[in-house]
């Protein structure tokens, strides 16, 4: 029983993770790609929070009288990430703008079509 | 258990109540405008009393100010966004129920 | 003060650059601005290369804090050699890119084009420099982020779609970096490269750490086109602007070729990953299978760009086949063929774009006579196809040589002979197009189209490249040098890291040290 | 109380994403995800990271959901059948997340205070930052000085999104008024949009300057400040918000973040340290690190407020002109 | 307290789960854009309450941006209406 409560946050992390990929990997809108890229990253920013958490710690901002802090450097590292993520995010739908004016269609295998594929 | 305490439980518990009836009312009511009334209405209450409850847990500091600042953020915009959402909902199109009703076409002139 | 900051210099100059060319906003500024700047790098990362080969090691704290703590930069005689080759490459395909921007990107974004080209020059020196596990994933994103942006300013609007594969591709590819490298720091606490490999060892056996590489593995895989994973490559490559594609041809890839050595071999250590988990194999059978399949796969395409696509993906099965032999010499042969193949694919994809410039379209069948009407830019052509190929005299035969000799070492002679066989495939696709250019007659259609060569701006950075292409064929000096005195120095770091978990807890002692020196001095 | 929270969010986190799988209305998708960034936001605030929830929600749920619906109204909202077959994607999903559960089983237990994580780099920051840099507030310190570098980049990151963006869509300046409108009709709308914005904009600038005593900093005060001209923009048509701010000035204003934080970089490398070193701000370190940050929160705050808004403007301009054809 | 306060928050999770499922499932597409509308103010009361419980009350800042970014999404899905048909 420990064992599965020492573990579950990564387990249902890694399945949420593999649910955003399954979506990157298998639609076939561009649109729900980005989604999909988008809930994958997520899901891996929640893999560096839990593990930046100490049970009973709190926040790191300092406070009079706590003495235990959960981790800060992950928090760094994923504030970065988000940042990366969004900066990705705008250039995709951009580009699928862009996509959209030039074939009329933002489904994969409709412009596929409509050029030669090298 | 002091008399602030208790107020603010009360407050709390009613809060939770109308957030609850407001929920089912999202799937209890026959057509959109009555769960959208239902919604918003219990959204503003549920937000007066659950934020004054945490209010009186304050002791008159940053976090009483921050406190009345969601409260009054959440006083207008949620209405208003409740309000925006029917009414863009009736511009595109919706019908009342008594509208969708056959027998009741002559009553739905506005 | 110049020697003291030289190893962040190389980073920072481009990265300040970007938002000025951005504001300089005429064409003509940034474009000169943009190739001074990256001049300027140049001369900073031969400096950097003197420095690594004769003081061994650079390490640079950001921020003045010490490493574990702070983000520290490492530069040594091997990522300086790389970061040699790609401010060269930036520099000339700069030159170059002038006229061939103001044909194929339209005139608005030309701007915008210099700042994204500063970008990602900024991004691809962090990733060589830093030696912090999370910082390369921030680098590996700014140059990402400015490739896509690059690859899609052609007017072709099938670069819309390449781009976005790209994109995609990329981004997938960077985000399991970032899983392996969560994975690594959630077992060792540490971010630091030197840090991590000192603590890795610690939990040899670990299943967690063992994902954590196959993760980094993949990811970096995906960034550097390994063979399965290389479909983003071609239609990038194609449909980017010439001067982006013969800028990213021969650095991006290389870039992340060293990514992968550097993890290997001063990170993981080369027991670790290649005894314990048997990657050598797998890398070995992906490179074999990348130098054949993508070999034939460039003999049957009719754009010339594609041509040279493919090939690149064959050339980088080259060179993880070099780092799979896990000897000096193979990796040796490895940091080699990265110089070389950036001279030849630099030289390759700048005469096509200069073939673009001219006819508009780079068909095997455009090429026909071109021999005649544009002779400097098909001479060009020829030499580092040559190259290529692997002919005596040019840096393709070092390259090939050092290759095969490791194979032998080793005595891998099936090895030896796939190497030599897949040069045949490069016969047959750079033949084809040399053919048409010499062999075949101009069509009639064209006959009365101007054809003539291209201005000098896009001829000199062209030719430098073919005469390096040329003079370290011939004078090998300072390639197997430098190359030589990476691969022993990494050998070397990776056999101090194996020596220091005998000692236990060593490194603490010897980070605290750095610290102290850092605090006098 | 903290595990079971994280488990109910964890569960509704689960349900959504195999919601979003399976439906095939977009505009539902992008609702969901904007859910789905609310949730998460709502773990890392049960988990400590307060200030990856503030960032998660005004830009996972705010930029990113906002910049899809508009892609959306390009694009269309419905998702067409797929062709290819869903079995090679779903078996490379499986051996991936096999890879995964396989790492997890050496994985040191969720929570404990003697894993790895807390014993090696993270300690120093907790005991030493607030002395060494005199803040409270510990992820500012380790963001802006320790990892200062990463937030350089992050930044740079941001400013090369604008680019690609820009490079992309370009942002037209041609104003349309009879065309363009906002939300005209909605009356109420405009009176409320009037009373929050001012507010907002407040709330902003209190989140980037008290981001070294509580949670905030420069990128999240950015995103808000950019949340609340994405409103006006929203409400009253990109031609009012093009002549309170316009394009241009963005675009020089991104330029200009970036360069603020470098200088901060070239000055302290000028004074004798290293690169980003802001004990050479000051004769005393603590204050130097105090001014330091203080202007690199700034460089970052203006560069994000820029380019987020700018990134909107351009995907604006681009919704404008579709409806018009 | 703690416990009415803990019992509270328990009960603005219910609240915002079949909010969830509202979302999941509406029969217009308004009913959904409701739905996702009251879970976004539930959770900024639930952020609210569990500050309270966590004994870190300056966390409101959050609350405060949950609120903001809500409505921002709902008008932001309001001016996508005017662009498309929202009937499905």
């Amino acid at each position: 029983m420990s064992f599965i409560l020492d573990y579950y946050n990564y387990w249902v992390v890694v399945f949420l993770m593999m649910a955003g990929f399954y979506i990157v990997i298998s639609a076939n809108n561009l649109v729900k790609k980005i989604v999909g890229l988008n809930i994958f990253q997520t899901s891996v920013f929640m893999l560096y929070i839990s593990m930046g958490k100490v049970s009973g710690g709190t926040a790191p901002i300092v406070v009079e009288g706590v003495t235990q802090y959960s981790n800060p450097l992950p928090h760094v590292l994923i504030l970065t990430a988000i940042v990366v993520g969004v900066a990705t995010t705008a250039v995709g739908l951009a580009l699928i703008v862009r996509i959209k004016r030039a074939y009329g269609t933002v489904e994969e295998n409709e412009f596929d079509n409509k050029d030669d594929v090298i | 258990m002091d008399f602030l305490d208790i107020v603010s439980s009360i407050l709390l518990l009613a809060g939770v109540f109308f957030g609850f009836s407001g929920a089912v009312g999202l799937f209890r009511f026959p057509d959109f405008f009555t769960r959208i009334h239902a919604a918003s209405v219990t959204d503003s209450i549920a937000a007066i009393l659950i934020i004054g409850a945490l209010l009186l847990q304050t002791s008159f500091d940053l976090n009483t100010a921050k406190l009345v600042f969601i409260l009054l953020f959440l006083m207008v915009t949620s209405p208003t966004a409740s309000h925006a959402l029917a009414k863009s909902a009736r511009h595109g199109g919706l019908l009342t129920l008594a509208e969708t009703r056959p027998q009741d076409k002559q009553g739905s002139a506005k | 003060m110049l020697e003291q900051h030289l190893a962040v210099l190389p980073i920072i100059l481009p990265l300040i650059a970007a938002p000025l060319a951005l504001i300089l906003g005429r064409s003509i500024f940034s474009w000169g601005f943009a190739t001074l700047v990256s001049g300027l790098a140049f001369l900073l990362s031969w400096q950097l290369l003197a420095a690594a080969l004769s003081d061994g090691v650079l390490s640079y704290a950001v921020g003045g804090w010490a490493p574990p703590w702070g983000i520290e930069l490492r530069v040594d005689a091997a990522n300086a050699f790389v970061l040699l080759a790609v401010t060269a490459i930036s520099t000339l395909v700069l030159v170059y890119s002038k006229h061939s921007i103001e044909k194929e990107v339209k005139a608005a974004n030309h701007s915008l084009f210099y700042t994204a080209h500063l970008l990602c020059l900024a991004g691809l020196s962090g990733i060589l420099i830093t030696g912090d596990a999370f910082n390369l994933f921030v680098f590996l994103e700014i140059s990402s982020l400015a490739t896509y942006t690059l690859v899609s300013l052609a007017s072709d609007r099938r670069c819309l779609t390449a781009a976005f594969r790209y994109l995609v591709m990329g981004t997938i590819g960077a985000t399991f970096i970032l899983i392996g490298v969560g994975l690594l720091y959630m077992k060792t606490g540490t971010l630091n490269m030197l840090d991590l490999a000192e603590r890795i060892d610690l939990y040899d056996s670990s299943r967690t750490i063992n994902t954590g590489l196959a993760f980094i593995m993949v990811g970096v895989s995906i960034k550097l086109a390994l063979f399965p994973l290389h479909m983003w490559l071609p239609p990038a490559y194609t449909h980017a602007p010439s001067a982006v594609t013969a800028f990213l041809a021969s650095t991006a890839t290389k870039v992340a070729v060293y990514v992968m050595i550097r993890f290997i071999f001063t990170v993981f250590g080369i027991d670790h990953v290649f005894v314990d988990m048997g990657m050598g194999l797998i890398l070995m059978a992906l490179a074999v299978v990348a130098i054949f399949k993508c070999s034939y796969m460039a003999t049957v395409q009719s754009n010339v760009k594609t041509v040279l696509a493919y090939s690149s993906v064959a050339q980088i099965g080259y060179l993880v086949l070099g780092l799979s032999l896990v000897s000096v010499s193979g990796l040796m042969a490895s940091m080699i063929h990265i110089f070389n193949h950036a001279l030849m694919k630099g030289a390759l994809f700048m005469a096509v774009g200069a073939v673009f410039y001219r006819v508009g379209s780079v068909d095997i069948k455009d090429f026909a006579g071109l021999g005649r009407k544009m002779p400097l830019t098909m001479a060009a052509f020829t030499i580092a196809g040559l190259s290529i190929i692997g002919v005596p005299l040019t840096v393709g035969f070092v390259s090939k040589w050092y290759l095969v000799i490791a194979a032998l070492e080793q005595d891998q002679w099936l090895v030896a002979a796939l190497v030599l066989v897949g040069s045949l495939f490069a016969v047959i696709y750079i033949g084809r197009i040399i053919e048409a250019a010499y062999f075949q007659k101009l069509p009639e259609s064209r006959s009365s189209e101007n054809i003539k060569e291209v201005s000098w701006l896009m001829l000199v950075p062209m030719w430098v490249l073919v005469i390096a292409n040329i003079y370290f064929g011939i004078d090998t000096s300072l390639t197997t040098e430098a190359a030589n005195s990476a691969s022993e120095w990494l050998f070397q770091t990776n056999s101090m890291l194996e020596n220091k978990v005998m000692e236990g807890e060593v490194l603490e002692g010897h980070a605290i040290e750095e610290k102290a020196q850092e605090v006098s001095s | 109380m903290a595990e079971f929270i994280d488990l109910v969010l964890l569960a509704m986190l689960a349900l959504t994403a195999l919601r979003i799988i399976f439906l095939k209305d977009l505009f539902a998708v992008v609702m969901l995800f904007g859910i789905y960034s609310f949730l998460s936001a709502l773990i890392f605030l049960n988990l400590d990271a307060v200030d990856v929830a503030f960032t998660e929600a005004s830009v996972g749920a705010g930029i990113s959901t906002v910049l899809m619906l508009v892609t959306l109204a390009i694009t269309g909202r419905k998702e067409k059948q797929s062709t290819h077959s869903s079995l090679l994607p779903l078996f490379v999903v499986l051996v991936t997340g096999a890879a995964l559960i396989y790492g997890t089983l050496d994985m040191p237990p969720f929570g404990h205070p003697d894993n790895p994580v807390h014993q090696h780099v993270a300690p120093r920051y907790i005991e030493e930052s607030p002395k060494e840099v005199g803040l409270p507030n510990m992820v500012t310190s380790v963001l802006a000085s320790y990892r200062g570098f990463d937030t350089l980049g992050e930044t740079v990151v941001v400013f090369s999104a604008v680019i690609g963006v820009l490079s992309l869509l370009g942002v037209r300046r041609k104003k349309k008024k009879d065309l363009e409108s906002g939300l005209e009709s909605h009356r109420v709308l405009h009176v409320v949009a009037k009373i929050i914005i001012p507010l907002v904009i407040l709330f902003a600038l209190y989140v980037q300057f008290h981001g070294d005593f509580g949670p905030g900093g420069g990128f999240q005060a950015g995103v808000i400040a950019a949340a609340a001209f994405i409103l006006y923009a929203l409400i009253l048509g990109l031609p009012k918000a093009f002549a309170v701010v316009g394009p241009r000035f963005l675009q020089w204003m991104a330029a200009a973040g970036v360069l603020l934080y470098a200088s901060v970089g070239l000055y302290s490398m000028y004074m004798g340290g290293h690169f980003l070193d802001y004990n050479q701000l000051a004769t005393d370190p603590v204050a130097g690190q105090h001014y330091g940050i203080i202007i690199i929160e700034l460089g970052v705050g203006v560069t994000v407020f820029a380019v987020m808004l700018n990134i909107f403007y351009a995907f604006g301009s681009q919704a404008e002109r579709s409806n018009v054809q | 307290m703690t416990d009415i306060l803990a019992a509270a928050c328990i009960a603005i999770l219910v609240v915002m789960a079949i909010a969830l499922v509202r979302a999941f499932k509406a029969p217009t597409v308004y009913d959904r854009v409701l739905g996702v509308n009251m879970f976004g103010t539930k959770t900024v009361l639930f952020i609210a309450a569990s500050g309270f419980l966590m004994g870190r009350p300056d966390f409101l800042d959050i609350a405060i941006v949950y609120a903001l970014i809500n409505f921002i999404g709902m008008v932001a899905v309001l001016r996508f209406f005017e662009y498309t048909s929202p009937i499905e």
